[in-house]
């Protein structure tokens, strides 16, 4: 009989150092833990290692707020609801924040090396790109593959030559083994067994690669109810070192079968997020104007959160208004 | 067969969705991105491709989606899918497997050789813009049998050389060395295909045996002289055939009234 | 609108060449393609070049008939049922079939490999053993890793240093892309979705890997079913080739929520095939005594078949006797 | 805390099992064999270590079976289970990513190091008699932090040098050069521990500093002596410490009323 470790998100957000490496569940603008990042930013994190098979909103909001220096990943932006990330451009641009990147499937095979536990993964997805053109290896330049950061591998990437079937040259893809795994899941046992509901993502594999692994439960439920069928599990609680239970956890990104994205909060920030000062003033309101979660709830308000609610069968929201008609 | 019944009034989206709807055969596993590729396979699918799946790299794979999704990892593509896991089936266990036969992808910039950017504009060591990344796009194009890239027309966006190549053409770089060669001797036996089709708001783009692009058909209203101005290199427009099939009245109705009801996509 | 290509047994068994490379479903005594094995020894098929996961009893009915030239594994008995794989074993032994040893976690390295396309996978088990020693790589010996059959790597295993943290030398496994997987599944989809119920086992991973799939299905239901609950499918209809209908097809081997293992046919089974002769008289009575699957389950009866029914709820039979008391 | 009620009575194969449950710590992650293994972690779970977990080969993790799994593939396995996937996941997500405490093996031969032989007797090229074969002994005793092998004692089955080595112990080949090293050294980063303890019917033993097998406690019924008369190898057995604790009337109870109640494994 295993149990869970619950704690509140003020102390899971104090568990995180300056510096430290993390990665996230979710995909762009889906299931991302929202409440934990707005509390780094509360909290002042700085320096930030993010290791993200993708990006999103939740990327956009702590490198806006500068809590970002390494940013290792293939893509960023709001899906339909804001074209660009644009912090995370502002920093590339303004060189405030090192990127270095990859194809999304090299991100995959990163992460599953890391989940594994093996130094690297073989693909031969994206050979020939700019990805790996060795001028274009930011990390190095930066003087970061010298070994000195056991989280940053000595080389961006290898080649070698097929040994056993002799197919040609295939790449070599450094395990990513994040400090941090930050995950919101939709229901989490009372034994630490953790279910996703709809697509996976690469939330299991993000927990494994983690040294530490806290994860937002939209709810928390008996763990029998969840080994009734085990195949729907992507987490043994043994693997989970944290739990926070907390409602709407990942708004305004969406919970599949609990609450849709909230496009209109994301086309908002997405407006703001354009310029350091736009972005300031949505902080000021949205992070640092409510002192907690339900605080934010509250701000946003009962209708609002009805309107995204998911419609139990389909999974998502059938009320919302998504498009121009 | 009766004969078509063309439409007068559609927009360029419209031409754009239907011509890459018609690119797909009856059958074909289709790995397709987030915007008109949707609309794309959702129309082939209740047109001329009844039995073509699709794969979203989020990890739906042959969802029957009973509303539009709004990006690959929406709760929408999950709906009747035959498979629901994640970003390692979609891309290891379905793609670098080597079932993929069609790619529906998206760009910035394009050059001749079909080589994309979706990165940044400018040197990338010191850009001036940065665009979303790579995502999956150079993942999905490098191994699927067939690409077809959705682009708006832009001399700007057809370039004789991009800035980055985020998604391999047919002639590219083989690094460490970074010698630009044919894509087949870059990938040995690891081949399948690459870019066949590229679709804009002027017309459709093919690529001849040297992988390099020339205009196959022009959009109605359009001549091939304007779209080969739109085009930062010297566009061959001599194998033109002529002009691009319009949407048929009924491929408009059944984007407008069954595949984008909402007006995701389509405004 | 995806839809199956269904065959008979005999059809399917038709398809399967001499000295095809075969790979199977299940793990030792659960959830073999039984029906299957037993109509290729009715074809009298020859030279089959076995990779397996694990071995079973399946493997033993094959080896004894003669119909194995090279086995690639790394285990192969019957449980608690028979301690030992006794026709494997005469065949090395005796040097009619050529084995192949690797570790357990070395086969699936080998089958992920082949599943996800790539040439080899990175393994750092079972180092510093035996199944190493470049003296006992019994293809190479047999001069089989001269690249002539495509399906046999040009070597065993590679080592090379971690290239990307140092950790030391790791173990490159080659991949394995068998001819055919055949599988047993219960459950598959009128549209060819694939579903297996409790462990998966490699059964996802096997029908990837191989280049063509027969499935024999317990039984056949809407796919709408099966996609209600995505999450639970390990194939789409695309990855299957050809379908076969058959209750009880995995017999003596179990299916979980239809059939326990059939305790007692598995130890006579053994007993008999300590010995060439005894395997002969053992075939005779149950592979070339009944020329259909249909007469094998009449001979077995209708009382035998129940007392080995599963308990829906539990999913294994409650009523079998298993041990002394 | 009460005198333990030692059993009077009890077979060889219940000292066994008792013993070996006494291995395993509350709170570990015990990747457990077929047979034996699976009786010691399941009195373990009811006795001494309430929240060790069990995983095992086929996909099941931290099951609680209703009834005892005649094998680690068995359908039992997975009732009320955390997660129930696969091999992958057991070897790689589970094993290989480092969760793994202890392991519970059993073994045909064994030598002085600890090295296991399940594979053949005689020269692996041309053997005179084959076993099952490596199953995943040596994949899960070669990753887990400590391993306990539960062996029947023979003097042929403890050897000088074994005939072939399945499962590494503290000294083992490196190849390709062979050359005999510390499983440290052969491991490098990914060392994580070996062989800790090996219980057989006639007592249990451990590995000191070199690696070398010794005598820890001989069971009740035999003598040191005795142990080393069924070694082929010089058993130390200066560091026996005792007698090994007996089973007790309620262990042995558990493990014919609840563990092993339809007397699968303990006939």
């Amino acid at each position: 009989m295993g149990k869970i470790n619950k704690i509140t998100l003020k102390e899971a957000a104090g568990l995180i150092n300056d510096g430290d490496m993390l990665s996230f569940s979710g995909f762009t603008i889906w299931r991302r833990p929202m409440a934990m990042i707005y509390e780094m930013v509360r909290q002042g994190k700085k320096n930030l290692h993010l290791f993200e098979v993708n990006g999103g909103t939740h990327t956009e909001v702590l490198a806006g707020a500068g809590c970002v220096k390494l940013w290792e990943s293939c893509w960023v932006g709001h899906e339909l609801y804001g074209k660009l990330g644009e912090a995370v451009a502002r920093g590339q641009v303004e060189g405030t924040i090192v990127v270095e990147d990859y194809s999304h499937a090299h991100c995959v095979a990163r992460l599953l090396a890391g989940a594994y536990g093996l130094p690297f993964f073989p693909t031969a997805l994206s050979m020939g790109t700019d990805i790996l053109n060795p001028k274009f290896d930011m990390f190095g330049k930066a003087g970061l593959r010298d070994g000195s950061n056991p989280k940053i591998p000595l080389k961006k990437y290898d080649v070698i030559p097929d040994p056993m079937y002799g197919k040609g040259d295939i790449l070599l893809m450094p395990a990513a083994n994040p400090d941090w795994a930050i995950v919101y899941a939709q229901q989490v046992g009372d034994e630490g067994t953790v279910r996703v509901l709809a697509q996976t993502y690469v939330d299991a594999e993000v927990i494994k690669a983690a040294k530490k692994v806290i994860v937002i439960a939209e709810e928390i439920v008996p763990d029998s109810y969840l080994r009734d069928e085990p195949a729907l599990n992507i987490a043994t609680g043994y693997a989970i070192d944290y739990v926070i239970e907390l409602p709407y956890g990942a708004h305004p990104t969406g919970s599949q079968f609990f609450y849709d994205v909230d496009a209109d909060f994301i086309r908002a920030f997405y407006q703001a997020s354009k310029s350091g000062d736009g972005y300031k003033k949505w902080a000021d309101e949205w992070i640092f104007g409510v002192a907690t979660h339900e605080e934010y709830l509250e701000k946003l308000g009962a209708n609002r959160l009805m309107k995204l609610k998911a419609n139990s069968v389909m999974g998502y929201s059938t009320t919302v208004k998504r498009g121009t008609r | 067969m009766t004969a078509k019944n063309y439409a007068e009034n559609y927009k360029g989206a419209d031409l754009l969705a239907v011509a890459a709807a018609r690119e797909v055969n009856d059958g074909d596993i289709v790995f397709a991105g987030t915007g008109l590729p949707m609309l794309a396979i959702a129309l082939a699918q209740i047109t001329n491709a009844p039995n073509a799946v699709c794969i979203y790299e989020a990890g739906s794979i042959d969802g029957r989606p009973k509303d539009l999704p709004a990006s690959v990892g929406d709760a929408r593509c999950a709906t009747q899918s035959s498979m629901c896991a994640g970003l390692t089936e979609a891309f290891y266990g379905q793609l670098h497997c080597g079932y993929v036969d069609l790619a529906f992808l998206g760009g910035a910039e394009i050059d001749q050789y079909g080589n994309v950017n979706t990165t940044v504009v400018g040197n990338y060591a010191a850009p001036s813009k940065r665009f979303t990344g790579s995502g999956g796009n150079p993942d999905i194009n490098s191994f699927a049998r067939r690409t077809v890239f959705i682009m708006v027309q832009e001399k700007r966006r057809f370039k004789e050389h991009v800035d980055y190549i985020t998604s391999p053409g047919w002639v590219i770089p083989q690094w460490p060395s970074g010698e630009m060669k044919p894509k087949k001797e870059v990938y040995g036996k690891f081949f399948n295909g690459g870019p066949s089709a590229v679709i804009t708001n002027m017309g459709v783009f093919r690529f001849d045996d040297n992988g390099v692009i020339y205009l196959d058909t022009v959009h109605p209203g359009f001549t091939p002289e304007q779209v080969k101005d739109n085009c930062s290199f010297d566009l061959n427009i001599s194998r033109c055939k002529g002009e691009t099939e319009k949407p048929t009245v009924e491929e408009i109705d059944l984007l407008y009234k069954k595949v984008d009801p909402e007006g995701i996509f389509l405004p």
